[in-house]
Formats: C-alpha cells, structure tokens, sequence
C-alpha cells in the first residue's frame, strides 16, 4: 500500500468536516437561498438525511471490502479493466473538487485581502502550499486537521453568535411560502457538496477503526450540516432572500456584519484567514487522494512523486476552465451537481449493487 | 566547497572510514598486548607520550625482593592527594616475601592486599592502559606480568556545582550540573534512588573518547526508545564529542529544520522529572547540558518551576508564555501586514494616529522593521558575548539610541520601536533558548512573506510552518503531540497544568511501554480536610 | 457607462455566455510557466526516481505531466478545457433541475 | 533537490511581490461620504470627508476651533458613484480608500429621484460594508459632510456616534444598508433612513430670548448646528416624504421598539377640569409591539398591540401624589391613550399623506397571511391606505427615579 501512514477517528472526522465545509460554507448558501429561499436551511437538513443515508452505503462498502478503498474495490469487483476504468473516476473528481475549491478560495483571497495582486499569483501559491502538504501525506493533513478543525469550526459558530443581534426574525418567515417544491430542488444542490466526503472511502483503509467509518462520517456531516445550515439560515435572516441569493460569498458577507459593541468590527479577515487554511488543507487531501488513488490504479509503490503533477494539473484545469468567478460559479450551481451526483451516488450505489449480485467480498 | 565536500563523502563514505587519521592511527589500529619486561613497556609508552609533558611515570622497587614497579598517570587529571597517601605510601610500605620477581599472583596480591584504593580494574593491552591513563587513571606496571592494575584516581578540579545559569527559578532546586559526569549522574541518583535508574556508558569520540551515558528507569521507559537511543549513539563515529550539542545533531530525526527534537537542560530536577515520565536522558562529560529525549515542542514551552508553582498560576503563566510565543514569531509580520496591506483591521484612530507616526518616515515599513530587527538580534548577541560590564553598557547605549535617538531624528516611527520591543521581551518569554532561535529566524521568513502577500503570505507561512512541525518525529514520538494527534490525557499537562493530585498518568506517548503501564499514582489523590468525627 | 461596468472598475473579468472566452495575456504568460514547472517537477521528483528504479512511477509522473502540458498548450491556443466540455454537455441538464 | 526547487519558488514569489503593498502615509482615509444628484444633470457630486493626520510638526488641537481642523473635504464628480469615487484620485496625492467609512449621506434632490443606480455600487463595492451608516438629508449632502460636530474632531465619526447611541436610545430608527436594502427588497418596497438636518438652534433660541428680553440681544453669530430627528421615507428607490419628529417617535414604537424612547403626556386630573395642566414625562424602560394582521369578511384588520414599561422622568408642577395607586393607575391609562393617539396619527400619515407602507404592514401580512398576500401583492399600493387598524397599548409605570412626589408644587390659582 502507497500510504504507511495511520489516522485516527477523530482525525477522520476532522478532515471530513473541513473538505465538506469549506466547499459548502462558502458558496452553496447563496445558490441554496436561490433555489429554496427561505426554505433553503430546510434543504441542507434534508440533504444531511439523504447523506447520512449514503454514508451507510460506503460505510458498508468499506466493510466488506476491508483494507480497501473504493478505487481498489471497483477493481475487485469489476475486474481488471472496466475496474479501473470506473475506478479512475474517483481520483479525477477529486482533482476536479481542488480545482473549483482553490478557484473559489483563492477568488475571495483576491476580492478581499489583495485587490491588487494577480489572480495568478494566489491561485499558483495556494496550489504550491497544499501541494507541499499533501506531499507529505495522510498523517501529517491529519494532524493539521486536527488542528484547523475545531479552530474553523469554533470561528464558524463564533460569527454565528456575533452577528446574531443582526438577525430579524420575520426575514426567514413564512416558510414554506412557495411549497416544498423549491426546497426537495435544493436538497441535491446540497447533497452533492456534502457528498464531497465520499472521500471517507479513502480513509476507512487507513484508520485505526475502520468499523468507525460510519460513526466519523455522521458526526462530520453533522457538524458540517449544522455550519451549513446556520450559515445559510442566518443569511436569509440578516440580508433577507432577494440580497443573499447573489452573494458571492453570504459567510462572508456575514463575518462583515460583526458589529460588537462598536469595538469588535472588520475582523471579518481574522475568520476568512482561517477558512482559507482549511480549504488549503482540505484540498491538500484531496490531492492526496488523487495520489493515492492513481498509484492504486497504476499499482505503484509510492504516490508522492504524483502530488505535485497532480497539483499542477488541477491548476491547468483552474486557468483553463475558470478564467473568472462568474465561470466557477457557474460550474459550481449547474454542471457540479451532475457530475457529482453521477460519481457520489451513481457509481457507488452501481458499485454496491454489482457487489451484492456478483457476491463479491474483499479478502479479509 | 561546502557543496562538492559532501558530495565527496556521499559517494564514498567507506574508505574514509577505514583510513583514519594519523593520529588516531597508533590508538586504534595497533592494540599489542603488555610485555613482560617493563622496561619495554615504559619504553613503548615514552614513544607514544613523547612531547607529552604532562605524562608522569615513576619507578618504584617495593617488597624485601625489590620488585620494580611502574606508575603512569598525566598529571593534573589524577588526584595528586590520593596517589601520593593511598597508593605511594602503601607501595612504598609493603614488606613482605611474598612479593617475589618471578611469581605470577604479585598483581593480585598488590590488588588485594595493599592498595587502598576502591576502583581498580586489570587490564592487558598497551591501548587500554593508554586509554586508562588519559581518563585520569593511575596505572600500577609490574615487571615480570603482561597486565597491568588501572587505579581509579580521577580527580580533575572542575566547577563546584553551582546555579543553573541558563534556567534561572524562583522556586526550585538551586544546583545544577557541572562539567563533570559522575558529578552529574550523583545529582540524579540523589533524586532517584532506585536501581532501575539503569545508567549505560559509551564511549564516543575517536580522539576525545568523552564518555557519554544514558540513563532511563527500567520499567517507566519505553523500551524501543531505549533501544533506539542505543543504536543511534553506537552508530556515531566521530573523532570528537566537546559537547552534548554534537550528539544531538548526529541522533536527531530530521537534520534539515530550524526547530531543535532533542530537549536539554543543566537542571537536575528537569532531568530527572523528564526520566520520571518515561524519557531518557543523555549525559556527556565535559558539559552541564544533558539531553533529554524524546521531546515533544510542547516541553521547549514548558519551564521547570511550571510544576514547583501553583497550578492556577502555571495554568496562566502557560496561556501567557503561548501568547508571547506566537508574539515573538508573528508581531513584526502583522504589524506590516495590518499597515501596509489590510488598513481595515485598525480602528480608525488608530489608524489615523498610525498614519501621523508615520507622516515624513523616510523608509518603507519593511525596511524600517528589517532595520531595527536586525539591530536588535546584534544588540542581543552584543550583550551575551561580551564580557559583562560591557554587555551591560551595550544594552543601555542601544536602548537609548535606537530607541530615541532614531526616533528623534526621524529615522523609524516611534510604532515600529514600540513593535520591536514587544518583539523582543516575547521572545525572552519562551523558556528554551534553542526553540526561540528557531522563532527568531522565521520572524524574519514571515516579515518577508507579509510584506510581499499580507496576511494571506502569513498564512502561507503557519500553514507550511505547521505542515512541518506536524511532520516532525522525536525518536517515534509526534513532535507536535499531544496537540496533534490530539490525546486528551495528556493535554493534562499541555496548556493547562492540572493538580498534581489529578496527574494521574505519565504521557502515554513517551511512556507507552509494553507493559502498557502509565499508572503514576492512585487516581484522583484529590486533598482534603479530615472528617468532622475524626477530630 | 453601465452599472455593471462600473462596480467592476478592473473591467478585465466580465465573462459572457455567449461570446467565446478569449485567452488573456496573462493567461498566456502562465502557460510558459506551467511548461516551465512542469519541467522543473520532473526533474526534482523523477532524478530521486531514476535513482531508485522506480522507472513505472516515473512513466506515470511523466504522462501526468505530459497531459498537463498539453492541456496548458490548448489553453493557449484557446481550445477548450475538458471541463468546458463537461460544461457544454451537461449545463443545459443543470439549467433544466435547478433555478 | 526538491528543497532547492521549493526554495527558489519561494525567493521568486518573494521578490515579485508586493502588488497590494501600500504605505499608510501614502493613504487618504475616507470618514464619510455624501452623494447628491447635480440638478439638471444625472452626475453624481461626490464630497468625502478625509481624516488628516496631524503630523509631528502641527500643534495638535482638539476640533478645529482656532486651529486647522483636522480633516479635509474633497469633492468630485461623476456619472455614477464609483466613477466619482475614482475621479477623487485626479486631485488627491493620496490613494483613497473607503473601508473606513462609516456613514453614506444622500442628498434630497438624488433621494427624490431615485437611488437604484448607487445602490448596486454600495453593495457590491469591496470595502463597503452593509454595517454602514445611511443617512438622507432635506437639503444637500454636501453640506452635512462639511460640517463640524462639536467636541468631536472627526465629524464623519462623530455621525457615527451619533447614530451609534440613537440604536441604544433615541426617538430615530438609525438605519444600516443592510436593513435599508432588505427593506426595500421587502413586501412593501418601502425602507425609510434618519433625516438629517442642519438647524440654526442658535437663532431661534436668541430670537426667543428676545422677544422676552424686548431688545436685541448681543451675541456671536454661531454657525448652524446638525440635528438628526425626522425620517425619510423611501418607496420604489424614491424618498416619498419626510416623517415629522413626533411621527419619527410613534414610527420606532411601531417598527422598532419603544425601548429607549420617551413620551410626554399633558397631563389633566380628572378633578380638576379647568386648567392645571402639566406635562409629565416618561422615559420607556423597555416595551414590545405587535402587530398581527387580521383577514375577515369586512377587510384587512390590523391589530397594534404595544405594552410598555416606563419610569417617570419629570412630573413638572402637575402636583400629582404618585403614591397613590389610583393616580398612577390613571396616569398609566392616560399615557397609554396618548401613545395610541401618537401611533394613529402616524399610521394615518404613512397611509393617507406618503401612501406608503413604512410601518410594516406588508411584512405581517405576508408572514401571517401567506396566501392571500399573494393576491392582495399586486394592488397593495391601493389596498393599503384602506387598512384598518386597532391599537391597544398598555403602560406599566415602573418606577419615579430618586424622589417619588414633587416636592415644589406650583401655586393653586
């Protein structure tokens, strides 16, 4: 196996929290209230259950199929050629998510810290910095998480707290006001950037406990929907639907609402800063499961010659791709979602299915 | 030069090896037995010893038959009392027949039955009695038998112990180590007195041949670690060992980064608290600093008298000490960052008020910052390396010009003095010397970073920093535990200093044995007043 | 002088759906500086490699990067990225679900 | 080799830099910001208050009098607001940067005819912030920009504090973007900001005192003082009116809260019929209203519920014994009467002279009545001035400050 390294559960519910929050808390409030309005808080619960509900899924597959990640198993599972064809899938997408993440992070970094400064130079240095950290593998994106986790999280729900006096109750009334048409569309919206953490797949081989897999996913997706949700509820509560649905950025937008006894303002940067870390070090592990899933593809000995290539092709895609937020932006609300939903749940759950008819096991 | 030398010893390393240096040649190589004939074996020592000044030997014919005897030993290392009155006068005063020129047991019975003196060994080869002769031995030579006596008799003057100088406390024992290492390992075996404080000697240095122990608690250390210490000093092959600062370059686990994995102190009781929860310690001769591994960076923070003070108040001198910690690294940086790039952060007097400090400066920012940081590293090793009246006169002639006198003629704004000051005493409040040099050289590393991308470049700079420290090991042991891998039992002792009452355990990473036993004391030994109907 | 224009003093960032995106200049010079990274990994990551005979991890590197650089001479040339095609082909589904 | 590459990246980025790197004394900070509407034209006169850093050299004096002031005035112009925010740089040494401005002043004339084009400036610009301060003005914004605060040195933060202390207490419903943008982005449509005004208090103290005094009274021209009491009220991007200050008051009471507010009642104890009276006045202690709509048959009903605790703050020279419940029971009725006046007078201006729905009607409507708002959205222009109401307020006299009766009584006629 490429990686030596060892993690733990609550590492794993860290790094699990941190990729799904920092893709979601970002921009999918604003597409959520879009879709759903006032409902949109609505939207992430549903799609926490939804998620909850495929977590079950992988944790199962991670079970039966001990020691071994989705890429290996679709091996086992389809054979040697289909398998990996379908297993190469897994790696790309993530590379795909590094792509649109650093867009987005690097897209606010240039909007509010250095208006002045070439895009180029924060998207190429933020590339550098979570290459340079997914080099040096699992245990050490582990160990940040572990870190930048629970900092992230207590300076989410501290801005919660803060801007709460801002808050007018009858901006998020009435509910249900079109029906619930508008908030079932937004649950996929959401799903599929919770379902980011199909990246749990990756871990479950390298935990301690893998049997914890489920447990680790639940109470990240949990405190991720919980970040989501509060963020996106407090957004229509503050700013009200018609402004927050074009935010490009309503956590943002929140943070710069703090107005605490006329002291405590603009420190909306001190909470950006440490957002952008963990998207740093959230896309580091995606990088890293690009690695580790080629090397497991090709079967080669090590997957850190792969991460800096890795890297740098994710950036092509970025230059390429996004040549501007509105483009990332755009991506993000309309093709995301179905490539997403195509590779979370179709290929898994098409996996699962081919498992149980074929009978396939993993050699325990 | 540097560059192709090393490169040199990469591709051949071997034959280097094998071909040491003249000097070494005689002591290593060629190891001949002791002759029969003492003449011939003072005579091959002389060739050895010549131009050595200090080597001394004394012939002597001792017994009613006269036997000659030879005594060796280099003056000044000896101790001149106890060979004059325990072995010259016990030699000399021998009279009896026993003693005869052509029997075999005279060595023995010299041994056993004349010298007063505790530590004697028997040795056989010229090397040894060479080898000791230089560690102070005296070494009793006896025509007619191929071995020798080596009498203990070390008694180099050294230091007497006295106050740490480096790791001053309020509260705490006063002594601390000496140059010297039975000196040192008495200190320790003062404060354990168990046989399990096991002590085990090497020997490093070709030409030094310093003697370097290790010490550990059979049963309270890890036994890998043990062993991994073991076969980390046993692969050192060096010609010399001056101070312990050498072996801990040549055991450590990462040799390219700024932050010191091998913790060291000249304070007995640091030393064996550190034995006490699992570590091993590493005591060299000739130096008061003795290493303490594995280290986690959480110990560079913490200071002896964390545990001699109250609990609250180490709890809060802690939270201050990593307060200062992150002032020392980051002050400077942010004080650019916030000024030149992102205004927003001030308040708006303060940023008015910034701005009239500013109004006329003649230099950038950076430049002023770089300036009196600089000016300040020179001041502070200004006034550690010169004697100390001088140094005292360098730290007052500094601090009135560059601090008012630069102001006053307009060179730096008086905030950037204010910055570097705070600067400065933060760094005085980290408790380790070596770890605040790593600090001191990255706040410049963050300067720059800050100047050139503002607070994002600062980030950049944690994140990287952080991806490295967390990626640093002390002998297996995570250098940033037990913050990361988080482990809540030890954080009993990470920022909080709980009780000692609730310390229940030593920290499981450094002590996690096979045993698996890190039971320190019955739980929860909470104090309280006796019950009412006791009284 | 439009609103949007306006708000968006740099004027150099306003896309349009309709018009092809165009390569910028600056977009240009990172082109020329992916080649050159792309170089420069290979020769940090794939020397250790050589070394060490690890010749199928080096045959990997050296495609991943070999795709890299092509992508990045499409990108100058102004051919579409794979995810623009991703994009063509699957927004109109996107557009249809979601507001 | 792979250190040595990071490394050079490393240097490389480092050496390059510095594209946002600016000085602080290179920088002109910006207080507060007027805009107004160049009549005849659709430019945007822009004038902005720039904090000056005093210097090493200028003595330093507190608020301009006698001294420099210690902020300057800058004005430009342009077609839009951004545009005139970049025209400042033609004149100003210095970069000028908004972050720290605090408050926005709209002039009467752009108010009036229309605001949605600056609008999208103020939300989408980078360094503006929806904590901002908006203000409107009854006659240029210009003129309150330049104007001195007393005993402040900045007045730009002085209109900050000012406004800062109305959220505490005060008869005005200070206004942030952020609320002004949501309710204009309301049901309604209909947003409202403190109107602020430039008062020659002076004068028409002195030109009392002279009527009294029956001469000229010799005192020094002292120049017009800023006063921020009534509130503009904004419909569809428009200013529609002006409420009055008395209507500024019950318009808290019924979109805010009647906290920090206080009410005068004239006061007349039943037994004495003729004369005697006296005003009282309280301070709200703390107070909640309600507003819940009511759809039947008849119309649209809507019921105004405001319960209110309050402290006495004067009682004059009424002579009323407070120490007698039955007083105090009356007092309380009296003043709840008189705040149901206050508020109906209110209501009646918003609905028949602005024909606006600036007291949150439309907001209740559609929370309570959702599906019904749909079809009464549309004509709720017309619907509106039609509302009927009921009002029901409660007063709870809470406690009379440091003495309980007057102890001066005036003298019975």
């Amino acid at each position: 196996m490429p990686e030596k390294g060892i993690i733990n559960t609550k590492q794993f519910v860290w790094m699990l929290f941190i990729i799904i929050t920092t893709l979601a808390a970002m921009q999918i409030p604003s597409m959520l209230i879009m879709q759903a309005g006032r409902d949109a808080w609505l939207s992430v619960v549903s799609a926490w259950f939804l998620d909850v509900m495929l977590a079950l899924v992988y944790a199962y597959m991670g079970i039966r199929f001990p020691g071994e990640n989705f890429v290996q198993y679709s091996i086992t599972i389809l054979g040697k050629y289909l398998g990996r064809m379908v297993g190469i899938l897994f790696p790309l997408f993530f590379l795909l998510v590094c792509s649109l993440m650093l867009q987005g992070l690097s897209q606010v970094v240039n909007t509010i810290f250095l208006p002045m400064t070439p895009f180029n130079v924060i998207l190429v240095s933020s590339f550098l910095v979570s290459a340079f950290i997914g080099r040096k593998g699992l245990e050490v994106i582990a160990r940040m998480t572990e870190v930048l986790g629970p900092l992230f999280f207590f300076s989410i729900v501290t801005v919660c707290c803060l801007v709460l006096p801002a808050v007018h109750m009858e901006r998020l009334k009435p509910q249900l006001d079109e029906g619930i048409a508008p908030f079932l569309i937004g649950t996929p919206l959401m799903l599929t950037s919770f379902g980011v953490c199909i990246i749990m797949a990756m871990y479950i081989p390298l935990c301690n406990r893998p049997e914890n897999g489920f447990l680790a996913k639940f109470s990240a997706v949990s405190m991720g929907a919980l970040v989501v949700g509060l963020v996106t509820a407090l957004s229509v509560g503050i700013f009200g639907i018609e402004d927050a649905q074009y935010m490009n950025s309503p956590g943002l937008q929140l943070a710069k609402m703090i107005n605490f006894s006329n002291y405590l303002e603009r420190v909306e940067m001190v909470w950006l800063l440490i957002l952008v870390g963990s998207g740093i070090v959230a896309s580091s592990s995606l990088l890293w499961a690009f690695g580790q899933g080629l090397a497991q593809i090709v079967g080669l000995k090590t997957y850190q010659p792969l991460i800096y290539p890795g890297a740098l092709l994710s950036l092509v895609f970025c230059i390429g791709s996004f040549p501007s937020s509105l483009n990332q932006t755009n991506f993000f609300h309309y093709t995301f979602p179905i490539v997403a939903a195509f590779v979370e749940t179709g290929l898994e759950l098409f996996l699962f299915a081919t498992a149980l008819v074929l009978n396939k096991r993993g050699a325990a | 030069m540097r560059l192709f030398r090393s490169r040199k010893r990469k591709k051949a390393p071997k034959p280097e090896l094998s071909q040491p240096l003249a000097a070494e040649t005689d002591a290593k190589q060629e190891n001949p037995p002791l002759n029969n004939s003492l003449a011939e074996n003072l005579n091959t020592l002389q060739t050895m010893f010549a131009n050595c000044t200090d080597f001394t030997y004394r012939e002597l014919k001792i017994g009613l038959e006269l036997v000659p005897v030879l005594l060796l030993y280099v003056n000044g290392i000896t101790d001149e009392q106890t060979v004059n009155q325990n072995i010259l006068k016990s030699l000399v005063n021998i009279r009896c027949s026993n003693l005869e020129i052509s029997r075999s047991n005279n060595l023995e019975m010299i041994k056993n039955e004349f010298l007063e003196i505790g530590n004697i060994t028997e040795i056989s080869t010229i090397g040894e009695v060479t080898d000791a002769i230089l560690t102070g031995s005296v070494v009793l030579l006896l025509e007619g038998t191929a071995r020798a006596l080596q009498i203990g008799t070390k008694g180099f003057v050294g230091r007497p112990i006295s106050e740490s100088v480096t790791e001053g406390v309020v509260r705490g024992p006063r002594e601390g180590f000496t140059e010297s290492l039975r000196t040192n390992t008495a200190l320790l075996r003062r404060k354990i007195k168990t046989p399990n404080l096991k002590l085990e000697k090497f020997v490093l240095g070709r030409v030094t041949k310093t003697e370097v122990n290790i010490a550990y608690i059979e049963g309270i250390s890890n036994t890998k670690v043990v062993d991994e210490v073991k076969k980390r000093i046993s692969l050192i092959d060096v010609d010399s060992v001056l101070e312990s600062a050498y072996i801990e370059e040549m055991i450590e686990d990462e040799a390219f980064t700024l932050f010191p994995q091998i913790d060291h102190s000249e304070r007995p009781d640091k030393v064996a608290a550190g034995i006490l929860q699992g570590q091993v310690a590493i005591f060299t001769d000739g130096t008061p600093f003795v290493l303490i591994v594995p280290t986690m960076m959480i110990q560079f923070l913490q200071s002896s008298e964390d545990y001699y003070d109250r609990s609250i108040y180490a709890t809060s001198v802690r939270l201050v000490r990593f307060f200062f910690l992150n002032l020392a690294l980051l002050l400077p940086a942010l004080y650019i960052a916030i000024t030149t790039f992102h205004r927003e952060l001030l308040p708006t007097p303060l940023l008015i008020s910034i701005t009239a400090a500013r109004e006329g400066a003649p230099f950038p920012t950076v430049i002023e910052v770089l300036m009196m940081e600089v000016t300040f590293e020179a001041l502070r090793e200004a006034g550690i390396r010169l004697p100390k009246p001088v140094g005292q006169a360098v730290s007052i002639v500094g601090g009135l010009v560059i601090g008012d006198a630069a102001v006053q003629a307009s060179m730096v704004s008086p905030i950037t003095v204010i910055i570097v000051a705070l600067t400065g005493i933060s760094s005085f409040g980290i408790p380790s010397y070596s770890f605040a040099l790593a600090i001191r050289v990255l706040r410049f590393g963050m300067i720059l970073l800050a100047s050139t991308l503002g607070l994002y470049g600062i980030l950049l700079g944690l994140l990287v920093m952080q991806a490295h420290l967390v990626s640093l090991r002390s002998f297996g042991v995570p250098f940033f535990a037990p913050l990361a891998p988080f482990n809540l039992r030890d954080a009993k002792d990470l920022v909080m200093r709980f009780p000692w009452w609730a310390m229940g355990e030593r920290p499981r990473l450094i002590a996690k044995n096979n045993n698996n036993n890190t039971q320190r004391q019955k739980f929860f030994l909470k104090p309280a007043p006796p019950d009412e109907n006791e009284q | 002088m439009s609103i949007a224009e306006a708000a968006d003093p740099k004027g150099s960032r306003v896309w349009n759906p309709l018009i092809e995106v165009g390569v910028l200049e600056e977009d240009k010079h990172m082109t020329v500086l992916i080649v050159f990274a792309a170089l420069a990994i290979s020769l940090a990551e794939g020397i250790p490699l050589g070394k060490q005979g690890q010749w199928k991890e080096l045959a990997v590197m050296s495609t991943l990067l070999g795709m890299t650089i092509l992508l990045a001479a499409g990108n100058y040339l102004g051919l579409p990225s794979p995810l623009s095609l991703l994009e063509r082909l699957l927004e109109p589904i996107g557009k249809a679900i979601f507001k | 080799m792979r250190k040595l590459a990071l490394i050079l990246v490393c240097i490389s980025l480092l050496t390059t830099g510095c594209w946002d790197y600016q000085e602080v004394d290179r920088l002109a900070t910006v207080l507060a910001l007027g805009i107004d509407r160049i009549p005849g034209s659709k430019n945007v006169l822009l004038t902005v208050q720039i904090g000056k850093p005093e210097g090493k050299g200028s003595s330093k004096q507190i608020g301009g009098q006698g001294g420099e002031k210690s902020y300057i005035i800058m004005n430009s112009e342009g077609k839009s607001l951004s545009e005139a925010i970049l025209s400042i740089g033609k004149q100003s040494t210095r970069r000028v940067v908004l972050s720290h401005c605090k408050t926005a002043v709209l002039g009467r004339d752009l108010a009036e005819m229309g605001i949605g084009e600056i609008l999208d400036d103020l939300k989408r610009a980078r360094e503006s912030r929806r904590t901002n301060w908006i203000l409107t003005t009854d006659k240029t914004a210009k003129e309150i920009i330049e104007k001195d605060i007393s005993l402040e040195q900045l007045p730009g933060r002085g209109l900050d504090h000012i406004l800062q202390n109305f959220k505490k207490a005060g008869r005005v419903v200070p206004m942030n973007f952020n609320d002004f943008f949501a309710r204009l982005n309301g049901e309604s449509h209909v947003s409202f900001t403190p109107l602020a005004q430039l008062e020659d208090i002076d004068k028409q103290v002195t030109n009392q005192l002279e009527k009294v005094v029956g001469r000229s009274l010799d005192t020094e021209e002292k120049p017009k003082t800023l006063t921020i009491g009534k509130t503009a009220v904004f419909k569809n991007l428009r200013m529609v009116g002006v409420l009055n200050e008395d209507d500024t008051r019950a318009h808290k009471w019924l979109v805010d809260s009647p906290k920090g507010s206080s009410i005068t009642l004239a006061y007349a104890p039943q037994a004495q019929t003729n004369g005697d009276k006296g005003d009282i006045m309280f301070e709200i202690e703390d107070g909640q209203t309600t507003i819940t709509p009511h759809i039947s048959e008849e119309g649209i009903t809507m019921n105004i519920e405001c319960t209110t605790k309050v402290l006495i703050h004067e009682l004059g020279a009424t002579g009323v014994n407070v120490l007698d419940p039955k007083v105090v029971a009356q007092l309380e009725l009296q003043t709840a009467e008189a705040m149901k006046l206050q508020l109906e007078h209110t209501i009646n201006t918003a609905q028949k002279e602005l024909k606006s729905d600036c007291v949150g009607f439309a907001e209740n409507l559609h929370n309570y009545y959702p599906l019904e708002w749909k079809q009464i959205k549309d004509n709720w222009d017309d619907v509106f001035p039609t509302v009927d109401y009921q009002i029901f307020c409660k007063v709870k006299i809470l406690s009379s400050g440091t003495i309980s009766n007057p102890t001066l009584r005036s003298e019975p006629e």
